[in-house]
């Protein structure tokens, strides 16, 4: 998800072809004066305004008006009266990062049934409450490839811990999970996992539990924190304890959270993809099914503007693509 | 059998023993140094001085604003707009210190409590003034502070590459001794409050009017400017609070300090004030703040089941409220019996 | 001599209602420097009152009032203590929180340069301690003393401002003997030396002793103004009453019958130790004693609030355990606590509910109330002891002191105990109504209930007791038969050695 | 004697009259800003979304009426849900579990109870404490896990409708109990002990009520009702995870003495909270429809709160004239131009990062 995250990208489908299938005709001309909403886990939150930058992109191409609706706290309660005056107003489609996978599946359900389009970002619904689900990267290669990353930032030997967000954020546990797995390689038989905590996605509480990881583990070489709350945390807890240098920080955040860490060398290296371009898809998937291009099925392709065409895999899944690495040489070509 | 509100802030006293049965943190420090001990044996880098250190840091901001809630709490009150107060401080002081990074960075810190007096000030107002109960009054200014933080910023956080370098030097930075300015700040607010209620009519006048307010009215108490004091001085300390916060932290965002309000009560409440108001102290307040860091900080260091620490959070604070109150209910019987 | 000069304070024509009950209508007072002037009147006739308009507490609703000539207003407390009015009011109004150094001196606390001179503090308050007669530590918390303690408490606050106008509310309502002698003494050299004091008691003859002029009110009207040495008791109480009355202690002599309570050895740590005393059918077992004596900590170990630390109780020979109010009630025990505004009553309940709240499920059907029979029997109660009300919906906070003293007395006669505790159970009333409450005690006792009444009112005790028990210092010091019983032998036996 | 009377009735009245009179308004302003408003449909849907919070509310005025708070309902309600469908993960039928979380929530209100009645704890320090310990306990049954696959006949608890009416089944339920809870209220010598306890609770110990076991009833209520919340609020979902109705408490609370319960204890009424509840409900519901952004609703209603007590008040001492002296004058010029200058200051500085 964000990876501040709490819902799963149940497909795991690495073999998601996200390369030019058939190309079903641009969608802009079908505009007309649909009314679309890009639902984020709540308000405030700059990964999810950035997402809302790339949605209002593909709404000017698209010519259609997209409106950015969250519910002040990431809190599936909220979420769920949000959208039943959205449905209550027939908005032309929703298109949700959603905060709790299962509980918003009735809600979506009904939205559909009342032939509302639904597509879940970021975060995933259950399928049964949505048509399609735009997944940002496949979880599969954010878990592994984090394990990579930090095997080349410590050379390959040491002691790491994971800080993650809340013990209930399924896509953060996926991750972890195959994070476990990577470990398993022999390449990888080096790294030790020591410990994994959860700083609950609040800045305080991760600073606190990465100082404690320190404390626990003089000789930890390593931080993954696959959530950009944590990393920042944990980027800031190796500052201050002096440790730049012998504690590596890694995991997903984003630029402007992160740039002073990755040029003074606490974190050297991270990853994320681009939330611009996981709007503009959404906005663009949603549109595909709302002119009634697509119904959301397995193996349906549409175009998406300037990021090509995508293909619905067996889960209802659409892949945006892999996540990009940031480092001191790239950095500062982005701004989110 | 009556149910007696627990008593607390004894005057010094002349007879031996009674200085140890008249002490009232007596229960809090016991519990405190058992809980030390039992860390200690699982994890040595407890009592190291490192950890000593980050404990202090953690529990810097929290006592605080544990010390505002305090005063609010002794005049029966209670604030709960503290953390929405902090946020919004800290947003608008970060967007003035990025926009001008030229500007003496000491110079936020005045800033920061002005604008929360001027918060402070609008709880007080509606209090005081308008009549309206605390808990309702500030229950209303939570959403509506968190409201504006969020309005104010447009979603737009401050990251630490944005701050000017010097910024974090006002909480990290250590000019004397190599005690960072935090917890030199902590040290300074928690004298002043001593001396503000031990030592200034004012600062005795909450008491007065927490103790009982009809007998406040008949000794001519100006009730209303106490009670507006105490909810401007909140907002002050919430203030100053923000500044360090963003400084701390190096970020300003719109979720900063959410929930906040909870510990700041629960430390008083462990430290010994009485949630009903009209007695409380100072180290009573700081014993409470401080045992809260030492739980969090032990916490991560026994290497308890991450999905069993919330639970052995609210276990332990449970622990200490009822261990404090047996043990004070123990001295005073020892107290009321040695009197005859 | 007063002729010549202003009155230091003087009201005209005042009047005051609170919502629809006029309590003061059309009133005249003046009170002369060096003058103890007593204001007397039912409860309920709007003393209290008068002296809040006074002390800038309530605002009247029209009429004038002068501070040495000049017309004045105050529009708070604080605008009459800085004129020098000072008041001790009928409720104590203590801070139960902090010491007792601090209750008198707040707002006024000693300073120096560096802020509240403790030392000082407790210094000054120690002299005004001791000038009162009172040993206690000035560093005791004022929720520790009893009402009688905090009465005194509250005198020495008043007189700790060196007021030109000294108000006191009935302050010794609950005082025994030697304390209103002590502060009789104070006020006669305050008096000497200009202080303008008004005064007010329902004890006439503590007017006698100390008042020069009495103003008498009636149902919130002024009825005249007299020279205490040209008048009597009898036109005092027909000015109040606006008629004469009988007899003021009105016992009936009963044959007391078989002994229904039996305390051996009763003890409460820290409060008194083995207290034992029998209490029979039919009996008024008066209990006499210092403030502090542990009386009341008797009362409360029998009733169960605080239940005894050793010893037994019995009733009717067989050995009980009383461990809370529940218990008691179950036993048919009734208690009226001495501190009615704190144990005695729910100030913001109605007249009725008050009265019923012991007794509530009576009036229920699987604990559905009726409310009708509720109201009815409130209205009954109320109407025994003749409660001036607007109604039994009427809010008991609002009442006059007294009056909320009579809802007391009604709610625990409304549960019909066999035995009864009174502890002063007349404070506060009025010379009528306390004829008419003792004759009720002597109605009851005669028709078989027992009765403990815990009184510091010497002639109360003297007068209604068929036995009387004198406390000191936690220990029962002596008992006294209603023959034998003087108050020369009483106060020797209650006086600490 | 009959003036007073009066005076006393409308003291009661005047509150739910406001109420229902903001209700009305309430009402009025949303089918004037939205044609999606009066559709019956609609308006029950989003009923289902503040029966957990109305069935938590109803004991939560018995608690807030004796002077007393309970913090911890959102967790029991978490602790109960994560209990049910920890069970139900293990294999239990679903009813079972109920019963057994069922039972789990009394043993938590015990807790709660026994430390403020027999330890005579104070209940916001009891409560803050059993907050983070309910909880807990839910983040440590259910860990990094989530419940699902619960039975339709569960989930017709949080999701089904009367038939083809459209009345969620959640409203029968909390009508149902709200109708209890108001008569027990104010028809019942509990209901009395309740006010009594609220208003003077040693008075009350005084007069033979029992005040431990009272209580001790109350915060078994509290939790009970919060466990029944949960499963609604499960049923909703169709899942439960351990973090389920984080945070309820605080709107539980605001609707509550919203609703005109006293938060020092002794008065309030059942009418005045269902009112407050319709009230919250249908400004969400018509800020939603105007697509009011969350944190701007937090704003409106948090306003409601404090205006709806402060304007009354205000009315009254216009009404009865102000005191135009120099002071007043003073202080105020004093509070508008802090006010203004603050503002400047608010609007001027966010602008400079903002324009970036
Ligand atoms: N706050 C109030 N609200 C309503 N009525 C009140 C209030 N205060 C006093 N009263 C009424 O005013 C009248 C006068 O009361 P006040 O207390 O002055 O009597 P009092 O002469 O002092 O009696 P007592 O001897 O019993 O103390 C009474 O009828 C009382 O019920
Ligand atoms: N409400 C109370 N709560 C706790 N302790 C009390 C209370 N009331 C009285 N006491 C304690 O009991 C002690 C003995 O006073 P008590 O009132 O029993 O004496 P008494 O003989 O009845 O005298 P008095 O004439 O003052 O009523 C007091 O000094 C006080 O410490
Ligand atoms: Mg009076
Ligand atoms: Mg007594």
């Amino acid at each position: 998800g964000d990876p501040t995250a709490t819902t799963v990208p149940v497909a795991t489908t690495a073999a998601a072809t996200t390369a030019a299938a058939a190309t079903t005709t641009a969608a802009a001309a079908a505009g007309g004066n649909k009314t679309f909403i890009l639902v984020p886990k709540a308000l405030g939150i700059p990964y999810f305004d950035t997402a809302n930058k790339g949605a209002q992109e593909a709404a000017k191409e698209l010519g259609v008006t997209v409106t950015y609706q969250g519910s002040a706290t990431a809190d599936a309660t909220q979420q769920i009266q949000l959208l039943n005056s959205l449905i209550a107003q027939k908005v032309s489609g929703l298109a949700i990062s959603a905060n709790d996978a299962d509980a918003l599946a009735p809600v979506g359900k009904a939205a559909i049934e009342q032939k509302i389009p639904v597509v879940s970002w970021d975060s995933n619904i259950a399928p049964s409450g949505r048509l399609v689900h735009i997944n940002q990267a496949n979880a599969e290669d954010i878990g592994r490839g984090q394990i990579q990353l930090i095997s080349k930032l410590i050379g390959g030997k040491g002691k790491i811990a994971i800080l993650s967000a809340t013990s209930t954020a399924p896509n953060q546990n996926t991750w972890i999970g195959f994070m476990k797995e990577e470990l398993k390689k022999p390449e990888n038989s080096g790294l030790e996992l020591v410990a994994t905590v959860y700083g609950d996605d609040q800045d305080e509480k991760s600073y606190t539990e990465a100082q404690g990881l320190m404390k626990t583990y003089p000789d930890l070489k390593g931080i993954i924190s696959p959530t950009t709350v944590g990393i920042a945390a944990s980027g800031r807890a190796v500052t201050d304890a002096k440790k730049i240098g012998q504690v590596i920080v890694t995991g997903l955040g984003t630029p402007n959270q992160m740039r002073t860490f990755v040029k003074s060398g606490a974190s050297p290296a991270f990853a994320l993809w681009n939330p611009g371009d996981l709007g503009y898809l959404s906005i663009y998937t949603l549109n595909a099914i709302s002119t009634g291009q697509i119904q959301g099925k397995a193996g349906e392709t549409f175009k998406a503007g300037k990021l090509g065409s995508y293909t619905i895999d067996k889960d209802g899944v659409v892949l945006l693509g892999k996540p990009t690495v940031f480092d001191a040489t790239n950095i500062d070509n982005f701004n989110f | 059998m009556i149910a007696e509100k627990p008593e607390v802030a004894s005057p010094p006293e002349r007879r031996f023993w009674q200085i140890f049965v008249k002490f009232r943190e007596t229960g809090i420090i016991i519990f405190i140094v058992l809980l030390s001990v039992l860390v200690t044996l699982r994890n040595s880098a407890f009592l190291s001085a490192d950890n000593f250190r980050d404990i202090l840091l953690n529990i810097s901001i929290l006592i605080i604003v544990a010390l505002a809630q305090s005063m609010v709490i002794i005049t029966r009150g209670i604030d709960l707009s503290v953390g929405s107060m902090i946020g919004l401080t800290a947003m608008m002081v970060s967007y003035t210190v990025t926009a001008f990074p030229g500007m003496p960075t000491f110079l936020a810190i005045p800033l920061g409590m002005g604008l929360g007096a001027v918060l402070g000030s609008l709880n007080g107002l509606i209090i005081a003034v308008g009549g309206v109960p605390p808990i309702i009054a500030t229950l209303g200014m939570l959403s509506i502070y968190r409201g504006l933080i969020f309005f104010y910023s447009n979603g737009k956080w401050i990251n630490a590459f944005q701050f000017p370098p010097e910024f974090r030097e006002l909480a990290k930075g250590t000019p004397i001794l190599g005690i960072p300015n935090l917890i030199l700040f902590a040290i300074v607010v928690i004298i002043s409050v001593f001396y503000f209620l031990k030592y200034t009519r004012r600062g005795r006048d909450i008491f007065a009017v927490g103790s009982n307010p009809d007998a406040a009215r008949f000794a001519g108490i100006q009730i209303k400017q106490t009670i507006f004091t105490v909810y401007m001085i909140s907002g002050i300390l919430c203030g100053l609070a923000g500044v360090l916060w963003a400084s701390r932290f190096e970020s300003a965002q719109t979720n900063t300090a959410l929930g906040f309000e909870l510990q700041t009560v629960a430390a008083p409440v462990v430290g010994g004030v009485n949630i009903f108001g009209g007695s409380g102290n100072v180290l009573g307040v700081v014993l409470g703040g401080f045992l809260l860091g030492i739980i969090n900080n032990s916490l991560t260091l026994v290497q308890i089941s991450p999905f069993w620490q919330l639970a052995a959070q609210g276990l332990l604070i449970l622990l200490a409220v009822v261990v404090d109150s047996f043990i004070l209910r123990r001295l005073k019987r020892f107290s009321s019996k040695r009197k005859r | 001599m007063m002729a010549e000069k202003a009155p230091v304070i003087k009201i005209e024509h005042i009047s005051k209602s609170f919502g629809g009950i006029q309590a003061l209508k059309d009133v005249n007072f003046e009170v002369y420097s060096g003058e103890v002037h007593a204001l007397l009147g039912e409860n309920g006739a709007g003393k209290s009152t008068l002296i809040k308009i006074m002390t800038g507490v309530e605002q009247p609703d029209s009429g004038q009032l002068f501070f040495e000539g000049q017309p004045i207003h105050f529009a708070n407390t604080k605008a009459a203590q800085t004129h020098g009015i000072a008041a001790i009011y009928q409720e104590p109004s203590l801070f139960p929180d902090l010491d007792i150094a601090e209750n008198i001196m707040v707002g006024r606390q000693p300073m120096r340069r560096r802020g509240v001179d403790w030392k000082k503090m407790y210094q000054e308050a120690g002299t005004l301690l001791k000038r009162l007669g009172l040993s206690l530590d000035p560093r005791t918390k004022a929720r520790e003393l009893s009402v009688a303690q905090q009465q005194l408490v509250e005198i020495a606050r008043a007189l700790s401002i060196n007021a030109r106008v000294l108000i006191m509310d009935e302050p010794t309502s609950s005082l025994t003997q030697g304390e209103v002698e002590e502060l009789f003494a104070i006020v006669r050299q305050l008096r000497a030396s200009g202080t303008a004091i008004v005064f007010i008691s329902h004890r006439l003859e503590e007017l006698f002793e100390i008042a020069d002029r009495v103003t008498t009110l009636r149902d919130g009207s002024y009825v005249d103004t007299r020279s205490m040495s040209n008048v009597t008791t009898e036109e005092l109480i027909r000015m109040m009453v606006g008629r004469s009355l009988d007899q003021l202690f009105p016992k009936q002599d009963v044959l007391a019958g078989e002994v229904v309570l039996e305390v051996e050895d009763l003890s409460v740590d820290g409060a008194f130790s083995n207290v034992s005393f029998k209490l029979r059918r039919g009996e008024i077992l008066g209990m006499a004693g210092l403030i502090g004596a542990g009386r009341t900590n008797v009362a409360r170990a029998i009733f169960g609030i605080e239940p005894a630390t050793s010893g037994t109780i019995k009733l009717d020979g067989k050995v009980v355990s009383i461990n809370s109010p529940e218990k008691a009630m179950q036993l048919k025990i009734g208690y009226v606590p001495e501190d009615r505004k704190e144990h005695g009553l729910v100030l913001a309940m109605s007249i009725a509910n008050n009265i019923t709240l012991p007794v509530i499920a009576k009036f229920a059907r699987f604990s559905w109330l009726n409310k009708k029979k509720e109201t009815q029997a409130a209205r009954e109660g109320s109407v025994q002891l003749e409660v001036k009300m607007a109604g039994v919906e009427q809010k008991v906070g609002q009442l006059s002191g007294g009056n909320q003293q009579k809802v007391v007395l009604a709610k625990w006669l409304g549960t019909k105990p066999r035995i009864l505790i009174l502890d002063e159970p007349t404070r506060g009333i009025d010379v009528g109504t306390k004829a008419a409450v003792h004759r009720l005690m002597s109605e009851l006792a005669a028709q078989g209930m027992a009765i403990l009444m815990i009184s510091s009112e010497l002639p109360e005790v003297l007068g209604m007791s068929d036995r009387i028990l004198v406390m000191r210092a936690g220990q029962l010091t002596g008992e006294f038969s209603r023959a034998q019983a003087t108050p020369e032998k009483l106060m020797a036996a209650a006086a600490i050695a | 004697m009959k003036l007073n009377l009066i005076a006393i009735r409308r003291g009661v009245l005047r509150w739910e009259g406001l109420l229902v009179i903001l209700i009305i308004a309430v009402a009025f302003a949303n089918s004037q800003l939205s044609p999606y408003f009066l559709n019956t449909s609609n308006l029950l849907r989003t009923t289902s979304d503040f029966m957990e919070i109305g069935i938590m509310m109803l004991p939560m005025v018995f608690v807030i009426a004796t002077g007393n708070i309970d913090l911890s309902i959102a967790s029991t309600l978490g602790l109960s849900a994560s209990l049910m469908g920890w069970l139900f993960m293990g294999g239990w039928d679903i009813w079972l579990a109920v019963l057994v979380a069922l039972i789990a929530s009394i043993f938590a209100g015990l807790l709660n109870g026994f430390l403020i009645a027999k330890l005579k704890l104070p209940s916001l320090a009891v409560t803050i404490g059993t907050l983070s310990f309910y909880r807990g306990l839910a983040y440590a049954l259910l860990g990094d896990q989530a419940a699902r696959g619960y039975p339709e006949s569960f989930t017709f608890l949080g999701q089904g409708t009367m038939g083809s009416t459209g009345i969620p089944f959640s409203l029968l339920i909390f009508g149902g109990f709200a109708l209890i809870f108001g008569l027990v209220l104010h028809k019942t010598t509990f209901g009395r002990y309740i006010f009594a306890i609220g208003n003077n609770e040693q008075a009350s110990r005084f007069s033979g009520v029992p005040v431990d076991r009272i209580k001790m009833i109350i915060f078994v209520l509290s939790s009970v009702m919060a466990a029944i919340a949960g499963f609604i609020l499960a049923a909703r979902f169709g899942s439960t995870r351990p973090d389920i109705g984080t945070g309820l408490e605080l709107t539980v609370i605001t609707v509550t003495v919203l609703g005109g319960v006293s938060i020092f204890g002794g008065s309030g009424t059942m009418i005045g909270a269902v009112l407050a509840l319709i009230l919250v409900g249908i400004l969400r519901f018509g800020m939603g429809l105007i697509n009011l952004q969350g944190q701007v609703q937090d704003i409106i209603i948090g306003l409601l709160l404090i205006l709806s007590i402060l304007l009354p008040r205000f009315g009254k001492q216009l009404a009865s004239g102000l005191n135009w002296n120099r002071g007043t004058i003073f202080r105020l010029a004093g509070v508008v131009t802090v006010a203004v200058l603050f503002g400047i200051f608010f609007f001027w500085s966010r602008t400079l990062v903002l324009a970036r």
